[in-house]
């Protein structure tokens, strides 16, 4: 049984970092990423091109992949989003224009990492040596991203509820149009706020790599799986989305030791809609949905 | 005079918030009746249950002598309610006349077609947004907007009208015009309960008012007794009011 | 009411815009008159989509290599002794079941090619078979694993089936299984996993049989879904069942998955068997020499000479080694069909009951097919040296015999 | 008047026409124009439900795949009629138990529930062919032409359109457009909303099951990775934004370019397909804001606005 | 001193503000009356920066303009706007409102001693810090608004119809609060239909008609104009 729990919790703290990222983009700047999980393979790929070209560390390589990625996010939201956010005070289809255009973007990024990378499965092996802990081997590479999900997590957590640089950020969320009568930048911020997801989704992916399979076509599973998390936590609420994917990783593993590993992602799907038919707005989110 | 409205012991939890505790009264047929009391004392959540936008946690609400307490809103709708809203809510993107026909069409004796469009265009008259049928909802002013939603709750033919804070916002000229139209509605006997702030008007339109505080009712009866008593003046309109 | 007529006009823009959408799509269909100077090669591959990952490795960079070669030397030779070169018409089929067929349609209707090369994987092969037997094409279908084989040859009596079917790699893997048991190497269990796709159900439920038949107890069974990343509470509960034998009908993501999560939970079966991926270039590159001793599907004669060179020349050309089972056959398969144009022509009818019929000299040395079917696989392999070396069947010529009990993962 | 009974003439001329069509085109134009019909289908479908209530649904392809896998699960116990009618029966009853219990969820928790569910669904129908049936593959041999399932298709286009233009001039019409406004007026002016959508929904569903069940002859073989393949959700969903997800022929008019532009793309770009197909996609939302048909109507109303000037 | 001078402001087709001036002076309280729809709203907003002026059109601030400067720079500048429907963050606590009202640089020194002042005048905000804002009531809203807005040290402080919708009692006892906020010196621009009350705590007031300035006077004398009588105050005082 201890067994199983680690085992899941180490399984969702991956799936609670990757969901982070998403969660900010779409509570903090309202943009639905669809090519979310494709900034995630590329910088799988990125890390795994640093690794075996140049030799360098995938932990390393995360202090070269995620300037690069919050410059992108940062780029993306500025030439891509900015327009599309000031169109949608007047016509308030933001929801619906940050589907179809990131939409694209996906079919782009996916189109680049082909003609780059192939579609070929890429993987390699670091720190894939078992670590006990408690009775049961865990593989380092594992424990080093559910450690670093706990840590992103918590910092993330701490600076948007304790600081006052954290509360303008869940202050846009709450109500943009409000923000500007404290001075809030709300066009700086949120550009901020998915550079800074576009940066997490970047960070997942460094993890992922390390021991995980990929190829250029993957990102939509992780996007998918991510909105899962982030819905079932409630929209822009990073605890719900640390609880949700932690709570997913258990509930696999059970399912895959106790039940039938063929009704895992089953037991996944139907853990979800359970959840939003108990709660119609998530774990977290609040009583009326957006 | 019979009762229409008949409110017995009516309670509504939010968690562990009370927001209304045991408040009974009644609605006479053809009488307009204010609902008075403080932010946040629950009237409104009065009116959302009467209307069904919320179901009581315990208690009965009669229309006519027949339970429609826990109905869903549509269902009541049906039985003869009709309501406005503390914040106009227009269909933003239908026009004028088709926010009016949007009540003709799915009341229980409906009307549709030519039939719904004239009667529309009349409804509309009489709030006096005559001949203003095509215009699109978004584009009225605040004030012309809270006719269009009078004349939509009209529409319904309803036996008990609930109006939420429907004169608020309004300058006093047109808070004069207002207050005639409903005194309009009350003289072709409409059975009328107001939530409202604007005192002038509650003494200008209604007969008897129920005056609400923390939950609880704390006064019932003919309007000036009501806004003389102590207790009201203590908890609701201040000393400067009275 | 102005309205009115404006939504009826936009009606018939609507309308108008739809037909003209349609006729447009009917782009004149060109035909190639005059002199031929090329023959034309068309395929549907998944350049894109789930099928990407596999369509890449087994069968695109063979259809690269082996036109490049032909070109290379001139182009395909004719009956006459002329050479034409070949002219390739590629589509994305998008790992789309519609795209596929509609792909096929418009090799065989629009651009008229000669040949139509097959798609990647069983279900893909299975939704063109019908078009390619239609259109009068023959189908050399490669990357299919199918026990319905027999039947579908017969069906189509232009379709030819490369890979075998799940029966023949069972048996051959209950064979050895049986050879250690008796040896005394292994104790007489098995710990098996499926992934929950057409291949995995198709080889466990072939399994079931072939280890029943050969009075081998199943001690696990489970059956993963597609896109399992997390192995470890199979690999627990395989580990305690206490079996000797860990086989896993995997795919690739699956296989490397499991290859690294087996040696965290320091897990040591004396006989490791995995499905797709094991003999993927990119699994030996990671995991060096902890490979050694795993076993799969497939495997290479090493000591043929003209197997070991056409890896040599595919690393070369395409830049990675291809896979140690599917690969070699779809080049097998386009030597064969290089040979029967070279006697027959371009003539599809004739071509097709060449490949039938006749015996042809490819890399796997001599090749003649039964009932439309190649039998002559090697239906297991394992690891040694560096090597994925054919085991299965071990009564074939140029068959080793497997090193077992594989030795446990290195020390970390 | 006049114009309605004009258009009527015109959409029955367009319809015998497009009937025509397979005659004077090969297979592979046959082929073409089925895929096109199917997506119009499916977006003219997904219209019905999602345009007026503003509902994404991404459980387009879980009826879809209803439909198929029922198709390659009957074709040999009942005749073809029969299995569409199990089939359209099946999506109805999966598509009113679920909507019973989803449509109190709003905006992108009901987008991503409906993704869920496909995906549930999907496991399931594995699940059950793995562990009970122990086979995962179907075979279909019907002796269906494409030219059969084109008219097949063609013919559920027309009842779909027909279906959104009643719907349109009608009390449900009304419903749909106050609902979509606004629910709790809706609610209170009488209108049953749970009913209307379920009903909506219902409709829709079924339309979708049936577009599954007709193509499914036509893959020969039948896997749920095959038919439950989300793409099908995503391009259903971008192709009826695109065109105008409110408007009757909004979702068609996305669906045809749109299917085009992917063929023209896989077929003469297969190995930057992606990319241009990216760059295009952002490039319509940023010039088409409104989708295709709303951008006519735009384009339309300055004509007249500079004719009544000039 | 703020100085508006022939300000104009456009929906489409549709002239909000038509060639509107007026002014305040330091620690000056001003009302504008008006009715419905006649601008009064659309000044502020224009003031705040969050509607974009027409040309010719000027606002300044010490003499120097402020007019086009983005919303979020305007509370640096010393101006606060508590606008219509209040604009609280609804999903965050009251203490977190008020520390988001310093966020502007120039209120930081006095961070301290504005959050005492503030508890100071609203005694039931100081009860109700950790306190989600959307589950309070109405008028709690407005303290929260108005003390979220005085976190900033305005120099003006603008009010979009602060009692609107609130019960007499509480109406008030925020004119009281408004009152003591004058007495500390910050510059108080009014939009209001309760006439008489917003009168009373004012120094000057405009009258405004379909987007234009039509009057102006001192409250005292505004009080007493019959033209306001009739127009605003329906004869009889309230």
């Amino acid at each position: 049984m201890i067994t199983t729990l680690i085992t899941g919790l180490v399984l969702g703290g991956t799936y609670a970092l990757v969901a982070m990222g998403l969660t900010l983009q779409y509570g903090i700047s309202r943009i639905m990423n669809l090519a979310y999980g494709e900034i995630l393979i590329f910088a799988a790929f990125a890390a795994f091109l640093l690794f075996s070209t140049l030799g360098i560390n995938p932990i390393l390589g995360l202090a070269i992949v995620l300037p690069l990625a919050f410059a992108f996010g940062y780029l993306i939201y500025g030439v891509m989003m900015q327009p599309l956010v000031a169109r949608s005070k007047k016509s308030g289809t933001l929801e619906v224009d940050s589907i179809l255009a990131t939409f694209g973007l996906l079919f782009v990024i996916q189109g680049v990492m082909l003609v780059v990378f192939g579609s070929n499965y890429t993987s390699y092996n670091f720190l894939n040596t078992g670590i006990n802990v408690l009775g049961t081997n865990i593989a380092a590479n594992r424990l080093l991203a559910f450690a670093l999900a706990v840590i992103i997590g918590a910092t993330l957590f701490y600076v948007l509820t304790r600081t006052r640089w954290g509360t303008t950020i869940r202050a846009i969320a709450v109500n943009p149009d409000a923000a500007p009568l404290v001075g809030i930048d709300v066009n700086r911020t949120a550009r901020f706020a998915f550079a800074l997801g576009t940066m997490l989704a970047a960070s997942g992916g460094v993890m992922i790599s390390m021991y995980q399979t990929f190829n250029a076509s993957m990102g939509v599973v992780f996007t998918m799986k991510a909105l899962v998390i982030v819905i079932m936590g409630g929209l822009g609420n990073l605890m719900g989305a640390l609880v949700a994917g932690l709570l997913l990783g258990i509930v696999e593993t059970l399912v895959a030791t106790h039940v039938d590993p063929g009704l895992t992602l089953a037991a996944t799907y139907l853990l979800f809609l359970g959840v939003l038919l108990w709660k119609p707005s998530g774990l977290f989110g609040k009583a009326a949905g957006r | 005079m019979t009762t229409l409205l008949d409110i017995t012991n009516l309670r509504k939890q939010f968690g562990g918030l009370t927001a209304v505790n045991d408040v009974s009264f009644t609605v006479a047929e053809g009488e307009t009746v204010a609902l008075l009391g403080p932010n946040g004392s629950g009237k409104t959540t009065v009116l959302n249950m009467i209307s069904g936008a919320f179901a009581p946690t315990s208690g009965a609400i009669a229309l006519a002598g027949e339970d429609i307490a826990g109905l869903a809103p549509n269902r009541i709708a049906h039985k003869g309610v009709a309501r406005t809203f503390q914040l106009v809510r227009i269909l933003p993107s239908l026009t004028v006349a088709e926010n009016v026909i949007a009540a003709l069409a799915f009341r229980p004796n409906h009307l549709w077609g030519q039939a719904a469009r004239d009667r529309a265009e009349q409804l509309l008259a009489e709030v006096g947004l005559g001949g203003r049928g095509d215009e699109h909802a978004n584009d009225l002013t605040y004030i012309d907007q809270k006719r269009m939603e009078l004349a939509r709750a009209l529409a319904a033919e309803p036996r008990l009208l609930l109006l939420d804070e429907w004169l608020s916002g309004l300058n006093p000229t047109e808070l004069r015009t207002g207050i005639d139209l409903i005194t309009s509605l009350g003289q072709r006997g409409m059975t009328v309960l107001l939530v409202e702030h604007i005192m002038e008007a509650v003494r200008a339109l209604c007969s008897r008012a129920v005056v609400m505080n923390v939950g609880t009712k704390i006064a019932d009866g003919p309007t000036a007794d009501v806004l003389a008593d102590p207790a009201v003046i203590a908890a609701y309109l201040g000393d400067g009011h009275a | 009411m102005t309205l009115y007529s404006r939504r009826t006009t936009l009606r018939a823009i609507g309308l108008a815009a739809a037909l003209l959408a349609g006729a447009g799509s009917m782009a004149v269909i060109a035909q190639d008159t005059g002199d031929r100077t090329s023959v034309k090669i068309g395929y549907a591959i998944s350049k894109t989509g789930a099928n990407a990952g596999g369509a890449g490795i087994t069968t695109l960079p063979n259809y690269q290599l082996w036109v490049h070669e032909v070109n290379g030397a001139g182009g395909l030779e004719m009956p006459d002794g002329s050479r034409l070169p070949i002219e390739v018409i590629e589509y994305d089929d998008r790992s789309a079941s519609e795209e596929v067929v509609r792909a096929i349609e418009r090799l065989a209707t629009q651009d008229n090619v000669d040949f139509i090369l097959p798609p990647w994987g069983t279900g893909f092969n299975l939704a063109a078979a019908p078009l390619f037997d239609r259109f009068g094409y023959p189908q050399l279908a490669v990357s299919a694993v199918t026990d319905k084989a027999p039947e579908f040859a017969a069906r189509w009596s232009k379709s030819f089936w490369m890979l075998g079917g799940g029966h023949d790699y069972t048996e051959a893997l209950a064979d050895i299984l049986t050879d250690q048991h008796e040896a005394g190497t292994i104790n007489n269990d098995v710990a098996v996993i499926s992934v929950a796709d057409g291949f995995g159900i198709d080889l466990i439920t072939a399994a079931r049989q072939s280890f029943a038949d050969a009075g081998i107890n199943l001690v696990y069974d489970v059956t993963y879904p597609v896109g399992t990343t997390d192995f470890t509470p199979m690999l627990n509960e395989a580990a305690a069942s206490g079996a000797d034998t860990f086989v896993a009908f995997s795919y690739p993501p699956d296989t490397f998955a499991l290859t690294q999560q087996a040696q965290v939970a320091a897990y040591n079966p004396k006989v490791l068997y995995m499905g797709v991926g094991v003999g993927f270039p990119v699994y030996a590159a990671n995991n060096g020499d902890k490979i050694e001793g795993i076993m799969s599907l497939g495997g290479i004669d090493i000591t043929n000479e003209a197997v070991m060179e056409y890896r040599a020349r595919h690393t070369e050309f395409i830049g990675q080694a291809p896979d140690w089972w599917g690969s070699v056959i779809t080049y097998n398969s386009l030597q064969m069909l290089e040979e029967a144009i070279k006697r027959r022509g371009l003539d599809r009818e004739a071509v097709a009951e060449e490949l039938s019929n006749g015996t042809f000299e490819t890399v796997l040395g001599e090749v003649k097919l039964e009932d439309n079917q190649l039998r002559t696989l090697w239906f297991g392999g394992q690891w040694q040296d560096g090597n994925f070396v054919a085991v299965a069947p071990s009564d074939r010529e140029g068959a080793v015999a497997p090193r077992l009990p594989k030795a446990p993962w290195p020390a970390q | 008047m006049t114009r309605t009974i004009l258009g009527f003439i015109l959409v029955a001329l367009g319809l015998a026409a497009l009937a025509f069509l397979p005659t004077q085109l090969g297979a592979y134009g046959v082929g073409l124009l089925l895929g096109m019909t199917g997506y119009v289908v499916l977006a003219s479908a997904w219209a019905l439900f999602s345009g007026p209530t503003r509902y994404v649904s991404l459980a387009t392809v879980a009826f879809f795949g209803i439909g198929a896998y029922t198709v390659a699960v009957l074709s040999e116990a009942l005749p073809y009629w029969a299995v569409l009618l199990v089939a359209a029966g099946i999506g109805l009853c999966v598509a009113l138990v679920v909507g019973l219990a989803t449509l109190r969820l709003a905006g992108v928790y009901f987008v991503i529930f409906t993704f869920g569910l496909a995906e549930l669904i999907r496991q399931l129908v594995t699940w059950y062919e793995v562990n009970v049936t122990g086979t995962l593959g179907r075979y279909i041999f019907l002796p269906i032409t494409a030219e059969q399932i084109y008219w097949q298709l063609l013919g559920l286009a027309a009842i779909t359109i027909a279906i959104g233009w009643f719907i349109s001039r009608s009390r449900l019409g009304l419903a749909l457009k106050v609902i979509g406004d606004d629910e709790t007026v809706a609610a209170h002016t009488g209108i049953n909303i749970a009913g209307v959508k379920l009903a909506l929904f219902a409709v829709s569903a079924t339309i979708i099951t049936l577009v599954g069940a007709i193509q499914a002859p036509r893959w020969t073989y039948v896997e749920p990775s095959i038919v439950f393949n989300p793409t099908i959700s995503f391009l259903t969903l971008i192709m009826a934004l695109l065109g105008g997800a409110n408007r009757l022929w909004g979702p068609a008019l996305g669906a045809i370019p749109l299917f085009l532009l992917f063929e023209w793309l896989s077929a003469n770009f297969p190995n930057h397909y992606s990319i241009i197909l990216g760059l295009l996609f952002i490039a319509i939302v940023f010039v088409v804001p409104r989708g295709v048909l709303a951008g006519a109507e735009d384009f339309w109303k300055r004509l007249r606005s500079n004719g009544e000037a000039a | 001193m703020l100085e508006v001078t022939n300000l104009s402001l456009r929906y489409g087709r549709h002239l909000a503000l038509n060639q509107v001036s007026l002014r305040i002076a330091e620690g000056e309280t001003v009302v504008i009356l008006g009715a419905n729809g006649a601008g009064k709203s659309s000044l502020l907003k224009a003031i705040a920066g969050l509607a974009k002026a027409e040309a010719g059109s000027g606002v300044t601030l010490d003499g120097k303009s402020i007019l086009g400067t983005k919303p979020h720079l305007i509370p640096e500048a010393g101006i606060a706007l508590v606008p219509e429907g209040r604009g609280v963050f609804g999903d965050l606590t009251v203490e977190e409102n008020l520390l988001l009202g310093a966020n502007p640089k120039r209120a930081r020194a006095s961070e301290t001693e504005r959050h005492a002042l503030i508890f100071d005048l609203f005694p039931r905000l100081a009860e109700r810090k950790g306190q989600l804002v959307r589950t309070m009531s109405g008028g709690e809203q407005q303290m929260v608004a108005i003390g979220r807005a005085l976190m900033s040290h305005p120099r003006f402080l603008m009010l979009d119809e602060p009692s609107l919708g609130l019960a007499p009692i509480v109406v008030t006892e925020l004119f009281g609060a408004l009152k003591r906020v004058k007495e500390t010196g910050v510059g108080l621009l009014l939009v209001e239909q309760n006439v008489s009350i917003s009168l009373s705590i004012s120094d000057r007031g405009y009258l405004m008609e379909a987007g234009r300035i039509t009057g102006e006077n001192s409250a005292e004398a505004l009080k007493t104009d019959p033209a306001v009588q009739q127009a605003f105050l329906g004869g009889a005082a309230a």
